[in-house]
């Protein structure tokens, strides 16, 4: 293993203290417990969006804290959920009286350990809420598994509601949106190679020179199957049609009611893609893929969409949501009407995204 | 009567056993996890350790809901809010208790596996741990049923449990991680419910020593 | 040699057309010749701003074309230097009136083209100016060598020089400033793995586990010497050092005089830094090193400068000079007055780097 | 007398020089540059071949213009230019000659040292093409002030520059890309001054056999 580390324990404490330092202007870190706060936090009468999850998937969440995105991120160790007690200061700390949404990622442990923080955050007299990202197409079923992961959607929807939020949103408002571009955005992802946990020092899985993994997660796991290496072309148009050809999809989220003060059960069902619908393309690096291998798969899902009568009406192309040093890449479409796109455009500040200002 | 001093104990033996067992919980998460259960856990007890001296003297209540919240800002993961609640549970069912009768520490175990299948919607099955805590519980019932004693009946609970353990080896996981792995998943035995017997098995051990 | 691309002489043409096909707001692509425009280009009464240089180094230079920086790059092949014919084109297409601005990284192949395409522009009645970077201060001496490489600095001048042009710099306050942020500027590399050149198909060095090499250029060229592998702080404080430590650097250029349309040689000596400069600092990934790793460089390097009562003023925190997947990292400091620090915050908008828009 | 058609043959035998030796040239640049020297003038050369026939009925500076521009738009890195300058240069210096005699002959080689120098001012020993076409020239030109005639001064200046290129082996380079190398460039052969030998030597051959 070779990083530019220092102790692998203090990996996702010095990395905080190097964002503290170099964005103060967006941005404060807190410790033990962990957390990352927008420098004007709390905003008054703002709606503070939340999110948090393992480390690893630089620059979210942390990066994407500041103005028109995130309040607050909460990060765990490496590929490790965060503990309530770091998303229960968080809420204290950035809650401006209209409430907290917690965006969390499908992952057993991200899903309790921030349920229980709603809980807590609830018991102070925070109105919470929470909604939940499941994106992978890669996950077929969820009836006989903990249902899809959640992906690259997470940073669309961190970007759209953040925006929401600053434009006025009320709490049930900043929900509604979330879950709506959550049923909206599916995602798949590919690996070329594996990464190196710090903790653990040796590549996650072993991947020979002529072969690649389609359908993985974002924490180094192997995924859906091995298939032999192939072009940019093919891996791209079967990336592409993982997600335009996935059909509907449908399982029970649980939800914060702040009237009761517990959680109920929804059923959603995610429509699948069809022609005329009109997309947010996000193209994303693993981490150790360079852009310019993003703009080829980027090509060839343009040419796809096309074909299917899909409009790209905005485009993500980078490392946003990533494993590491992971090299592969994983595409996400979002069907984006124009509240979407509305927020899409709003402007961003933060050290991982920005536009508008 | 369990005394205050032996759930004191047993938690000191759970941390030494989570210790001892860290490699093999961990080699089992390896399998159809992420390498960490182990990890995890010991580094939840470590924690609860250092907080143990400043509660060891208050009622059972709080130094079970004092563990409770050790666990869930140390351990992470899924099993973190799950042994959490599971304490957090047990220790507010018992609140202000100084010692436990038969009834009270069935209650316990009770209330906290109920914690752990409200946050976790494990079903029997799922290979989870509450595929050793269910089998535990309905045969400590059946043995208090019976008029067996607390020993005897936590004897038959330990003994379910490592059953329902090894019953976990050949399903395929439905809930957690390892719900992802499918087919792939079968033929290996659940760190949840292998972390979840030693627990319970410590707490047997150091009613038995005492 | 594992990539996500095509046929291997298609890897450039293919990036161009994703690129051209996610950014048409903000550029055009061009073909045989390739490069890149600004899609407003030509800016009448503006100065363009003109680079380019082997591909390879994503996002860097089609990625900074767009307001505010580039208003045209000429991409060669992966890590060869353009030809004549893609920059003399690329003058006729952008040139606005006002002249164009060549900012060429000193290889001796970019050096040779660039100038052999500014007489092609000159001749054809284009206001020319050519004014090299020449940065890295792993280079040692002038006098045996073909010179210290444009590295790191090349970004930060394209940003300051295409605002000031922007702004309304003539042709000749434009190369000056473009001189005076190459002669404050200084950059220093490393690489943790090499990187594989498609047509190549193997890493073009090899690296063993526990070592790392120190004072490389962006074209997966060894470097200055090879180091036992170590920890982040110790890269970082070697790295540092070398910039700041580094006494003036003095070398004769070439400069295109409109006079009497001929190349005039200049001798420029670069001042060390010293305390109580302030500087724009800039941590670059060579590609594959994810920006959290980024961060723990970022804090070593913010320490050390402290020490040395060097302020950072801002900064710059990302992959946007790369070496293909190259594992491993860049610093850049340049000395910032107020000018400079006025152009860097002033607004850009481009694929590789935008804000204030 | 040299006619236009031994210049279009010339420039034949070159492109197929150039192509035999891709690999050997690639190989030199391997050791002190960037492993490209061989792709890069074989690609340029092919261009120059594709190119040709709408020049060949043209004046020979003419051709030797065309083939200039071409070896520019095509074959990049320092080597284009250089090369490309200095067929340009030549081009220029025998505007509308539709054959050369010996002192044209000469001047279309010294002119385009001439402008390779210009382009990229290498002096003697800095390991460049230059180190071939210079003893080249000092050689051709004695041999000419001694009244011998082209083949004889031309085989003369093949074995300067032969010798040239060999004495590039020991030098440590100070120009291009191999001067980072410092002292590690040392014990090589620089692969332009290979490639300007080549194409000198092709001259020679060409004018040899007709
Ligand atoms: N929904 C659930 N209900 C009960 N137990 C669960 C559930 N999901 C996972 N588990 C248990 O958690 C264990 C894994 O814990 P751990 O490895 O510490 O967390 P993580 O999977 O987040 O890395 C599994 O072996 C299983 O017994
Ligand atoms: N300044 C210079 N003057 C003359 N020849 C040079 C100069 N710099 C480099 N060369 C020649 O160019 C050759 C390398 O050409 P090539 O490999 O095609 O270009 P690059 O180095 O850009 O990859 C060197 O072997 C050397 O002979
Ligand atoms: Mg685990
Ligand atoms: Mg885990
Ligand atoms: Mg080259
Ligand atoms: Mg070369």
């Amino acid at each position: 293993m070779k990083k530019l580390i220092n102790a692998v324990e203090d990996v996702v404490k010095e990395q905080l203290e190097g964002m503290a330092t170099a964005h103060p202007d967006m941005l404060k870190v807190h410790f033990e417990p962990n957390y990352v706060t927008r420098a004007d936090a709390p905003v008054q009468g703002k709606v503070a969006l939340i999110s948090g999850g393992g480390s690893g998937h630089e620059p979210m969440h942390g990066g994407f804290v500041g103005k028109g995105m995130l309040d607050a991120a909460c990060p765990g160790e490496v590929f490790t959920s965060p503990t309530p007690d770091q998303m229960y200061e968080a809420a204290k700390a950035v809650d401006g009286g209209a409430g907290v949404l917690f965006l969390v990622k499908n992952y057993t442990g991200d899903v309790l350990n921030f349920e229980t923080a709603a809980e807590l955050a609830y018991g102070d007299g925070i109105k919470v809420q929470s909604i939940l990202i499941d994106d992978d197409a890669a996950v077929k079923d969820s009836l006989y598994t903990a249902g899809r992961r959640g992906v690259g959607t997470t940073v669309l929807a961190e970007k759209i509601v953040g925006a929401a939020a600053e434009a006025g949103y009320d709490l049930e408002q900043c929900a509604d949106l979330a879950r709506k571009v959550n049923q909206n955005g599916r995602s798949i992802g590919i690996a070329l190679t594996s990464c190196t946990v710090p903790a653990a020092g040796k590549p996650t899985f072993d991947l020979g020179e002529d072969e690649y993994e389609f359908g993985i997660g974002i924490h180094g796991e192997p995924g859906r199957e091995r298939l032999p290496m192939a072009s940019a072309d093919e891996i791209g148009e079967k990336m592409a049609l993982a997600i335009l050809d996935d059909g509907p999809y449908t399982r029970t989220v649980r939800e914060w009611d702040n009237e009761s003060g517990d959680w109920v059960e929804k059923e959603l069902t995610d429509p699948p893609f069809k022609s005329g619908d009109q997309v947010i393309a996000f193209v994303n690096s693993m981490g150790g893929t360079p852009v310019s291998e993003l703009y080829a798969i980027y090509r060839k899902l343009a040419e796809i969409c096309e074909n299917k009568g899909v409009t790209i009406a905005r485009n993500l192309i980078g490392p946003y949501i990533t494993s590491l040093e992971m090299q592969g890449c994983s595409i996400t479409l979002l069907k984006a009407d124009d509240e979407i796109l509305k927020f899409w455009d709003a402007p961003v500040v933060t050290p991982g995204l920005r536009w508008g200002a | 009567m369990v005394t205050r001093d032996q759930i004191v104990h047993w938690l000191e033996a759970t941390a030494v056993v989570m210790k001892e067992n860290k490699e093999y919980l961990t080699q089992l998460d390896a399998a159809i996890g992420d390498a960490d259960h182990g990890i995890n856990m010991d580094r939840g007890f470590k924690k609860v350790m250092e907080k143990l001296p400043s509660v060891a003297d208050k009622d059972i209540g709080n130094i079970l809901k004092t563990t409770g919240m050790t666990l869930i800002s140390s351990v992470g993961g899924a099993s973190g809010p799950l042994y959490g609640t599971f304490f957090m549970r047990s220790g507010m069912a018992l609140a202000s208790k100084e010692e436990l009768n038969d009834e009270d520490l069935f209650k316990m175990l009770k209330t906290g596996v109920e914690g752990i299948v409200q946050r976790g919607r494990a079903q029997l099955e799922d290979k989870t741990m509450f595929d050793a805590w269910s089998p535990a519980l309905d045969a400590m019932q059946a043995a208090l049923d019976n008029g067996q004693n607390t020993h005897d009946a936590l004897k038959a609970a330990v003994d379910a449990a490592e059953q329902g353990m090894k019953n976990t080896i050949p399903l395929i996981a439905r809930k957690g991680r390892a719900s992802y792995l499918g087919e792939r998943s079968r033929g290996h035995q659940d760190p949840g419910a292998t972390s979840s017997y030693l627990m319970l098995n410590a707490l047997l051990d150091t009613l038995e020593n005492e």
